[in-house]
Protein backbone atom coordinates (compact mmCIF):
# COMPACT_ATOMS: atom_id res chain seq x y z
CA UNK A 1 0.00 0.00 0.00
CA UNK A 2 1.25 3.73 -1.03
CA UNK A 3 0.36 6.77 0.66
CA UNK A 4 -0.79 8.90 -1.76
CA UNK A 5 -2.63 12.61 -1.77
CA UNK A 6 -4.89 13.28 -4.10
CA UNK A 7 -6.18 17.08 -4.92
CA UNK A 8 -9.68 17.16 -6.53
CA UNK A 9 -10.74 20.23 -8.71
CA UNK A 10 -13.88 22.19 -9.88
CA UNK A 11 -16.59 19.59 -10.47
CA UNK A 12 -14.52 16.78 -8.92
CA UNK A 13 -14.03 19.03 -5.68
CA UNK A 14 -17.83 19.61 -5.80
CA UNK A 15 -18.39 15.38 -6.01
CA UNK A 16 -16.24 14.93 -3.34
CA UNK A 17 -17.25 17.24 -0.84
CA UNK A 18 -13.39 18.31 -0.34
CA UNK A 19 -10.19 19.24 -2.31
CA UNK A 20 -7.88 17.37 -1.06
CA UNK A 21 -7.55 13.98 1.07
CA UNK A 22 -4.85 11.58 2.40
CA UNK A 23 -5.16 7.94 1.00
CA UNK A 24 -3.77 4.45 1.27
CA UNK A 25 -3.92 2.67 -2.04
CA UNK A 26 -2.62 -0.38 -3.81
CA UNK A 27 -2.14 1.63 -7.22
CA UNK A 28 0.83 1.64 -9.20
CA UNK A 29 -0.38 4.20 -11.98
CA UNK A 30 -2.46 7.79 -12.24
CA UNK A 31 -4.93 5.73 -13.83
CA UNK A 32 -5.08 3.33 -10.60
CA UNK A 33 -5.61 6.61 -8.14
CA UNK A 34 -8.30 7.89 -10.87
CA UNK A 35 -10.20 4.77 -10.51
CA UNK A 36 -9.66 4.26 -7.25
CA UNK A 37 -11.33 7.98 -6.08
CA UNK A 38 -13.73 7.42 -8.47
CA UNK A 39 -15.12 4.08 -6.76
CA UNK A 40 -14.69 5.88 -3.36
CA UNK A 41 -16.82 9.25 -4.33
CA UNK A 42 -19.75 6.80 -6.62
CA UNK A 43 -18.66 9.30 -9.46
CA UNK A 44 -19.06 8.47 -13.16
CA UNK A 45 -16.89 11.23 -15.16
CA UNK A 46 -15.35 8.98 -18.03
CA UNK A 47 -11.65 9.73 -18.28
CA UNK A 48 -11.76 10.97 -21.08
CA UNK A 49 -10.62 14.57 -21.30
CA UNK A 50 -9.38 14.11 -18.00
CA UNK A 51 -6.07 14.97 -17.09
CA UNK A 52 -3.10 14.21 -14.35
CA UNK A 53 -0.21 15.83 -12.63
CA UNK A 54 1.74 14.05 -10.24
CA UNK A 55 3.80 16.38 -7.80
CA UNK A 56 2.70 19.11 -10.22
CA UNK A 57 4.06 17.89 -13.36
CA UNK A 58 1.58 16.97 -15.83
CA UNK A 59 1.61 13.19 -16.62
CA UNK A 60 -0.01 10.67 -18.80
CA UNK A 61 -2.16 7.86 -17.09
CA UNK A 62 0.14 5.03 -16.91
CA UNK A 63 2.82 7.05 -15.05
CA UNK A 64 3.46 5.48 -12.23
CA UNK A 65 2.97 7.01 -8.45
CA UNK A 66 5.36 6.71 -5.42
CA UNK A 67 5.16 6.47 -2.37
CA UNK A 68 4.20 9.79 -0.97
CA UNK A 69 2.92 11.71 -3.91
CA UNK A 70 0.98 13.92 -4.67
CA UNK A 71 -1.78 13.61 -7.63
CA UNK A 72 -3.76 16.16 -8.99
CA UNK A 73 -6.93 15.51 -10.87
CA UNK A 74 -8.43 17.52 -13.48
CA UNK A 75 -11.55 17.29 -15.33
CA UNK A 76 -12.33 18.76 -18.25
CA UNK A 77 -10.90 22.01 -19.19
CA UNK A 78 -12.60 25.64 -20.38
CA UNK A 79 -10.38 28.52 -20.06
CA UNK A 80 -11.10 32.15 -21.77
CA UNK B 1 3.57 34.88 -19.93
CA UNK B 2 0.44 33.85 -18.25
CA UNK B 3 -0.93 35.77 -15.35
CA UNK B 4 -4.15 34.64 -13.12
CA UNK B 5 -5.64 37.51 -11.74
CA UNK B 6 -8.97 37.32 -9.36
CA UNK B 7 -9.24 41.08 -10.41
CA UNK B 8 -10.79 43.08 -13.07
CA UNK B 9 -8.27 43.14 -16.71
CA UNK B 10 -6.85 46.34 -17.29
CA UNK B 11 -7.08 45.96 -21.30
CA UNK B 12 -5.03 49.62 -21.56
CA UNK B 13 -2.44 48.86 -19.15
CA UNK B 14 -1.46 45.25 -20.82
CA UNK B 15 -1.60 46.63 -24.35
CA UNK B 16 1.09 49.41 -22.87
CA UNK B 17 3.30 46.84 -21.88
CA UNK B 18 3.86 45.26 -25.04
CA UNK B 19 5.07 48.40 -26.47
CA UNK B 20 8.13 48.08 -28.72
CA UNK B 21 9.94 50.45 -31.42
CA UNK B 22 10.11 47.38 -33.52
CA UNK B 23 5.99 46.47 -33.55
CA UNK B 24 4.43 47.53 -36.53
CA UNK B 25 0.92 45.71 -35.42
CA UNK B 26 -0.65 44.71 -32.49
CA UNK B 27 -3.77 41.84 -31.95
CA UNK B 28 -5.48 41.87 -28.87
CA UNK B 29 -8.28 39.16 -28.22
CA UNK B 30 -10.77 39.33 -24.70
CA UNK B 31 -13.17 37.03 -24.18
CA UNK B 32 -16.70 38.53 -22.55
CA UNK B 33 -18.50 36.98 -20.41
CA UNK B 34 -22.00 36.74 -22.43
CA UNK B 35 -25.67 36.05 -21.51
CA UNK B 36 -26.31 33.22 -23.14
CA UNK B 37 -24.93 29.19 -23.87
CA UNK B 38 -26.09 26.56 -25.82
CA UNK B 39 -29.60 27.98 -25.05
CA UNK B 40 -29.52 28.95 -21.61
CA UNK B 41 -29.55 32.46 -20.65
CA UNK B 42 -26.60 33.09 -18.32
CA UNK B 43 -26.96 35.03 -15.00
CA UNK B 44 -22.97 34.85 -14.25
CA UNK B 45 -19.77 32.60 -14.56
CA UNK B 46 -17.26 31.72 -11.80
CA UNK B 47 -13.81 30.66 -12.90
CA UNK B 48 -10.92 28.34 -11.17
CA UNK B 49 -7.63 28.12 -12.01
CA UNK B 50 -4.88 25.79 -10.54
CA UNK B 51 -2.08 28.53 -10.57
CA UNK B 52 1.29 26.58 -10.94
CA UNK B 53 0.15 24.49 -14.00
CA UNK B 54 -1.42 27.25 -16.14
CA UNK B 55 1.47 29.17 -15.80
CA UNK B 56 3.87 26.44 -17.01
CA UNK B 57 1.93 25.30 -19.72
CA UNK B 58 0.71 28.78 -20.85
CA UNK B 59 4.88 28.89 -21.35
CA UNK B 60 4.43 26.62 -23.14
CA UNK B 61 1.74 27.27 -25.51
CA UNK B 62 4.00 31.14 -25.63
CA UNK B 63 6.90 29.14 -27.34
CA UNK B 64 5.06 27.25 -29.66
CA UNK B 65 3.44 30.19 -30.57
CA UNK B 66 7.20 32.27 -31.18
CA UNK B 67 8.38 29.01 -33.12
CA UNK B 68 4.92 28.93 -35.35
CA UNK B 69 4.77 32.85 -36.23
CA UNK B 70 7.72 35.10 -34.49
CA UNK B 71 6.28 37.91 -32.47
CA UNK B 72 7.86 40.16 -30.17
CA UNK B 73 5.94 40.49 -27.26
CA UNK B 74 3.13 38.41 -25.84
CA UNK B 75 0.89 38.46 -22.83
CA UNK B 76 -1.87 37.16 -21.17
CA UNK B 77 -4.29 37.31 -18.34
CA UNK B 78 -7.28 35.26 -17.06
CA UNK B 79 -9.53 35.80 -14.37
CA UNK B 80 -11.08 33.80 -11.83
CA UNK B 81 -13.56 33.88 -9.03
CA UNK B 82 -16.77 35.14 -10.21
CA UNK B 83 -17.66 37.21 -13.36
CA UNK B 84 -20.58 39.36 -14.18
CA UNK B 85 -22.06 39.59 -18.01
CA UNK B 86 -19.96 41.74 -20.30
CA UNK B 87 -16.77 41.07 -18.08
CA UNK B 88 -13.93 40.04 -19.49
CA UNK B 89 -12.69 36.83 -18.94
CA UNK B 90 -9.20 36.45 -20.72
CA UNK B 91 -7.10 39.01 -22.87
CA UNK B 92 -4.78 37.50 -24.71
CA UNK B 93 -2.22 40.60 -26.76
CA UNK B 94 0.74 40.47 -29.22
CA UNK B 95 2.79 42.74 -30.71
CA UNK B 96 4.78 41.80 -33.76
CA UNK B 97 6.86 43.97 -36.43
CA UNK B 98 4.01 42.63 -38.74
CA UNK B 99 0.17 42.28 -38.68
CA UNK B 100 0.35 38.75 -39.75
CA UNK B 101 1.98 37.30 -36.90
CA UNK B 102 0.30 39.44 -34.39
CA UNK B 103 -3.18 37.68 -35.77
CA UNK B 104 -2.04 34.39 -36.12
CA UNK B 105 0.16 34.38 -32.69
CA UNK B 106 -2.80 35.86 -31.09
CA UNK B 107 -5.28 33.41 -31.72
CA UNK B 108 -2.87 30.02 -31.58
CA UNK B 109 -2.54 31.40 -28.19
CA UNK B 110 -6.13 31.51 -27.15
CA UNK B 111 -6.99 28.76 -28.91
CA UNK B 112 -4.67 26.34 -26.31
CA UNK B 113 -5.17 28.44 -23.75
CA UNK B 114 -9.09 27.77 -23.84
CA UNK B 115 -8.35 23.72 -24.27
CA UNK B 116 -4.94 23.29 -22.52
CA UNK B 117 -5.15 25.34 -19.46
CA UNK B 118 -5.94 24.10 -15.74
CA UNK B 119 -9.11 26.42 -15.87
CA UNK B 120 -12.78 25.86 -15.30
CA UNK B 121 -16.07 27.81 -15.69
CA UNK B 122 -18.83 26.82 -13.99
CA UNK B 123 -21.89 28.98 -15.50
CA UNK B 124 -25.18 30.10 -13.18
CA UNK B 125 -28.37 29.81 -15.19
CA UNK B 126 -31.34 32.51 -14.87
CA UNK B 127 -33.12 29.06 -13.97
CA UNK B 128 -31.20 28.70 -10.47
CA UNK B 129 -29.23 25.91 -12.19
CA UNK B 130 -25.54 25.44 -12.42
CA UNK B 131 -23.02 23.42 -14.68
CA UNK B 132 -19.12 23.25 -15.17
CA UNK B 133 -18.74 23.94 -19.25
CA UNK B 134 -16.31 21.53 -21.30
CA UNK B 135 -13.92 23.28 -23.58
CA UNK B 136 -15.64 23.24 -27.14
CA UNK B 137 -13.27 21.53 -28.70
CA UNK B 138 -13.38 18.48 -26.20
CA UNK B 139 -17.36 18.96 -26.00
CA UNK B 140 -17.16 18.47 -29.78
CA UNK B 141 -14.75 15.03 -29.67
CA UNK B 142 -16.86 13.63 -27.48
CA UNK C 1 -18.16 52.97 -38.84
CA UNK C 2 -14.58 54.45 -39.95
CA UNK C 3 -13.45 57.45 -38.49
CA UNK C 4 -10.85 59.76 -39.60
CA UNK C 5 -9.13 61.41 -36.50
CA UNK C 6 -6.18 63.92 -35.86
CA UNK C 7 -5.78 63.18 -32.16
CA UNK C 8 -4.50 59.96 -30.21
CA UNK C 9 -6.83 57.16 -30.39
CA UNK C 10 -7.86 55.74 -27.24
CA UNK C 11 -8.42 52.24 -27.67
CA UNK C 12 -9.69 51.59 -24.31
CA UNK C 13 -12.54 54.58 -24.83
CA UNK C 14 -12.92 52.49 -28.72
CA UNK C 15 -13.41 48.88 -27.23
CA UNK C 16 -15.70 49.96 -24.59
CA UNK C 17 -18.07 51.42 -27.95
CA UNK C 18 -18.53 47.64 -29.11
CA UNK C 19 -20.13 45.90 -25.34
CA UNK C 20 -22.80 44.12 -25.79
CA UNK C 21 -24.32 41.40 -23.57
CA UNK C 22 -24.14 38.85 -26.42
CA UNK C 23 -20.69 39.19 -27.56
CA UNK C 24 -18.13 35.86 -26.23
CA UNK C 25 -15.20 37.63 -28.04
CA UNK C 26 -13.85 40.58 -28.71
CA UNK C 27 -10.76 41.27 -31.33
CA UNK C 28 -8.59 44.50 -31.75
CA UNK C 29 -5.77 45.16 -33.90
CA UNK C 30 -3.60 48.29 -33.68
CA UNK C 31 -1.35 49.71 -36.77
CA UNK C 32 1.77 50.98 -34.73
CA UNK C 33 4.22 53.40 -36.41
CA UNK C 34 7.82 51.31 -36.32
CA UNK C 35 11.11 52.16 -36.37
CA UNK C 36 12.24 50.62 -39.59
CA UNK C 37 10.55 50.26 -43.37
CA UNK C 38 12.64 47.98 -45.67
CA UNK C 39 16.21 48.84 -44.18
CA UNK C 40 15.26 52.38 -44.00
CA UNK C 41 15.34 54.02 -40.41
CA UNK C 42 12.06 55.77 -39.97
CA UNK C 43 11.60 59.27 -37.87
CA UNK C 44 8.32 59.55 -38.14
CA UNK C 45 4.88 59.18 -40.15
CA UNK C 46 2.83 61.13 -41.94
CA UNK C 47 -0.57 60.40 -42.92
CA UNK C 48 -3.09 62.29 -45.12
CA UNK C 49 -6.56 61.06 -46.21
CA UNK C 50 -9.34 62.03 -48.17
CA UNK C 51 -12.22 61.74 -45.85
CA UNK C 52 -16.08 61.91 -47.84
CA UNK C 53 -14.31 58.80 -49.84
CA UNK C 54 -12.58 57.35 -46.97
CA UNK C 55 -15.71 56.49 -45.27
CA UNK C 56 -18.21 55.58 -47.52
CA UNK C 57 -15.09 52.99 -48.58
CA UNK C 58 -14.92 51.84 -45.63
CA UNK C 59 -18.65 51.11 -45.17
CA UNK C 60 -18.72 49.16 -47.89
CA UNK C 61 -15.92 46.99 -46.50
CA UNK C 62 -17.97 46.44 -43.03
CA UNK C 63 -20.86 45.75 -44.81
CA UNK C 64 -18.70 42.89 -46.66
CA UNK C 65 -17.07 41.48 -43.52
CA UNK C 66 -20.54 41.08 -42.01
CA UNK C 67 -21.70 38.79 -44.98
CA UNK C 68 -18.46 36.65 -44.61
CA UNK C 69 -18.43 36.91 -40.72
CA UNK C 70 -21.21 37.84 -38.77
CA UNK C 71 -20.30 40.28 -35.83
CA UNK C 72 -22.38 42.17 -33.79
CA UNK C 73 -20.44 45.54 -33.17
CA UNK C 74 -17.08 46.79 -35.32
CA UNK C 75 -15.28 50.19 -35.64
CA UNK C 76 -12.25 51.87 -37.13
CA UNK C 77 -10.58 54.96 -36.43
CA UNK C 78 -7.35 56.02 -38.69
CA UNK C 79 -4.66 58.40 -37.67
CA UNK C 80 -3.91 61.30 -39.56
CA UNK C 81 -1.19 64.09 -39.38
CA UNK C 82 2.54 63.46 -38.21
CA UNK C 83 3.08 60.04 -35.84
CA UNK C 84 5.79 59.42 -34.25
CA UNK C 85 7.56 55.53 -33.25
CA UNK C 86 4.86 53.59 -31.36
CA UNK C 87 1.96 56.09 -32.25
CA UNK C 88 -1.05 54.13 -33.23
CA UNK C 89 -1.60 54.84 -36.73
CA UNK C 90 -5.06 52.33 -37.02
CA UNK C 91 -7.29 50.62 -34.92
CA UNK C 92 -9.96 48.23 -35.90
CA UNK C 93 -12.16 46.45 -32.84
CA UNK C 94 -14.69 43.80 -33.46
CA UNK C 95 -17.17 42.26 -31.31
CA UNK C 96 -19.06 38.97 -31.85
CA UNK C 97 -20.78 35.73 -30.19
CA UNK C 98 -17.41 33.66 -30.67
CA UNK C 99 -14.27 34.69 -31.21
CA UNK C 100 -13.88 32.76 -34.57
CA UNK C 101 -15.91 35.56 -36.25
CA UNK C 102 -14.34 38.63 -34.01
CA UNK C 103 -10.57 37.28 -35.71
CA UNK C 104 -12.00 36.81 -39.00
CA UNK C 105 -13.69 40.13 -39.48
CA UNK C 106 -11.21 41.91 -37.67
CA UNK C 107 -8.65 40.58 -39.78
CA UNK C 108 -10.48 41.21 -42.78
CA UNK C 109 -11.33 44.37 -42.38
CA UNK C 110 -7.85 45.84 -41.98
CA UNK C 111 -6.75 44.02 -44.54
CA UNK C 112 -8.78 45.72 -47.00
CA UNK C 113 -8.35 49.00 -44.98
CA UNK C 114 -4.92 48.97 -46.23
CA UNK C 115 -5.65 48.50 -50.07
CA UNK C 116 -8.68 50.48 -50.88
CA UNK C 117 -9.08 52.89 -48.68
CA UNK C 118 -7.95 56.37 -49.94
CA UNK C 119 -5.08 56.98 -47.44
CA UNK C 120 -1.61 58.06 -47.91
CA UNK C 121 1.43 57.31 -45.91
CA UNK C 122 4.76 59.22 -46.07
CA UNK C 123 7.90 58.17 -44.35
CA UNK C 124 10.53 60.58 -42.89
CA UNK C 125 14.14 58.73 -42.70
CA UNK C 126 16.79 59.37 -40.19
CA UNK C 127 18.85 60.25 -43.49
CA UNK C 128 16.60 63.19 -44.29
CA UNK C 129 14.88 61.67 -47.29
CA UNK C 130 11.05 61.09 -47.16
CA UNK C 131 9.01 58.77 -49.47
CA UNK C 132 5.05 57.94 -50.06
CA UNK C 133 4.41 54.26 -49.40
CA UNK C 134 2.66 51.89 -51.23
CA UNK C 135 0.58 49.49 -49.84
CA UNK C 136 2.13 45.96 -49.20
CA UNK C 137 -0.19 44.13 -52.20
CA UNK C 138 0.35 46.80 -54.31
CA UNK C 139 4.06 46.48 -53.77
CA UNK C 140 3.88 43.45 -54.28
CA UNK C 141 1.73 43.17 -57.79
CA UNK C 142 3.59 46.01 -59.42
CA UNK D 1 -13.64 71.35 -74.37
CA UNK D 2 -14.76 70.77 -71.03
CA UNK D 3 -14.08 72.65 -67.58
CA UNK D 4 -12.91 70.19 -65.45
CA UNK D 5 -11.89 70.95 -61.76
CA UNK D 6 -8.89 68.27 -60.92
CA UNK D 7 -7.96 67.43 -57.30
CA UNK D 8 -4.36 65.83 -56.45
CA UNK D 9 -4.17 63.87 -53.19
CA UNK D 10 -0.78 62.92 -51.58
CA UNK D 11 2.46 62.50 -54.15
CA UNK D 12 0.21 64.01 -57.16
CA UNK D 13 -0.14 67.48 -55.10
CA UNK D 14 3.06 67.49 -53.79
CA UNK D 15 4.29 67.08 -57.76
CA UNK D 16 1.75 69.07 -59.22
CA UNK D 17 2.78 71.74 -56.27
CA UNK D 18 -1.05 72.69 -56.31
CA UNK D 19 -4.18 70.78 -54.52
CA UNK D 20 -6.57 71.81 -56.88
CA UNK D 21 -7.06 73.46 -60.50
CA UNK D 22 -9.50 74.19 -63.12
CA UNK D 23 -8.51 72.89 -66.45
CA UNK D 24 -10.10 73.14 -70.17
CA UNK D 25 -9.77 69.93 -71.49
CA UNK D 26 -10.72 67.93 -74.42
CA UNK D 27 -11.54 64.99 -72.43
CA UNK D 28 -13.84 62.15 -73.14
CA UNK D 29 -13.10 59.56 -69.59
CA UNK D 30 -11.55 60.01 -66.44
CA UNK D 31 -8.41 58.47 -68.07
CA UNK D 32 -7.78 61.15 -70.48
CA UNK D 33 -7.64 63.34 -67.64
CA UNK D 34 -5.31 61.27 -66.19
CA UNK D 35 -3.10 61.87 -69.00
CA UNK D 36 -3.07 65.25 -69.52
CA UNK D 37 -2.58 66.34 -66.20
CA UNK D 38 0.48 63.89 -65.75
CA UNK D 39 1.75 65.88 -69.51
CA UNK D 40 1.13 68.88 -67.41
CA UNK D 41 3.10 68.28 -64.53
CA UNK D 42 5.38 65.76 -66.02
CA UNK D 43 4.74 63.02 -63.93
CA UNK D 44 5.69 59.30 -64.74
CA UNK D 45 3.75 57.77 -61.94
CA UNK D 46 1.99 54.72 -63.64
CA UNK D 47 -1.92 54.74 -63.58
CA UNK D 48 -1.34 51.15 -62.71
CA UNK D 49 -2.21 51.29 -58.55
CA UNK D 50 -3.93 54.97 -58.97
CA UNK D 51 -7.52 55.45 -58.28
CA UNK D 52 -9.78 58.35 -59.67
CA UNK D 53 -13.38 59.48 -58.86
CA UNK D 54 -15.47 61.54 -60.62
CA UNK D 55 -17.62 64.31 -57.92
CA UNK D 56 -16.56 62.54 -54.60
CA UNK D 57 -17.72 58.65 -56.11
CA UNK D 58 -15.12 55.79 -57.30
CA UNK D 59 -15.38 55.23 -60.54
CA UNK D 60 -13.60 53.28 -63.71
CA UNK D 61 -10.87 55.17 -65.53
CA UNK D 62 -13.07 54.59 -69.22
CA UNK D 63 -16.09 56.63 -67.16
CA UNK D 64 -17.02 59.53 -68.82
CA UNK D 65 -16.22 62.87 -67.79
CA UNK D 66 -18.72 65.74 -67.87
CA UNK D 67 -18.61 69.60 -68.33
CA UNK D 68 -18.29 71.04 -64.70
CA UNK D 69 -16.94 67.34 -63.07
CA UNK D 70 -14.46 67.30 -60.31
CA UNK D 71 -12.08 64.82 -61.14
CA UNK D 72 -9.99 63.33 -58.05
CA UNK D 73 -6.76 62.24 -58.40
CA UNK D 74 -5.65 59.40 -55.87
CA UNK D 75 -2.12 58.24 -55.86
CA UNK D 76 -1.09 54.58 -54.85
CA UNK D 77 -2.91 54.20 -51.08
CA UNK D 78 -1.16 52.58 -47.79
CA UNK D 79 -3.39 52.79 -44.73
CA UNK D 80 -2.48 51.48 -41.71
Amino acid sequence: MKTITVRYFAMFREHAGLSTETLSLAAETAADVFAATRERHGSTEPRGHCKVAINDVMVSWDSKVEDGDTVLLFPPVAGG
Amino acid sequence: MLTISSTPIQPDVLRRRLFDPAAGGFCAFEGWVRNENEGHTVLRLEYEAYEPLAVSEADKIFAEAMDRFPYLQALCVHRIGLLEIGDCAVWVGVSSPHRDAAFRACRYIIDEVKVRLPIWKKEHYVDGNSGWVNCERCARAS
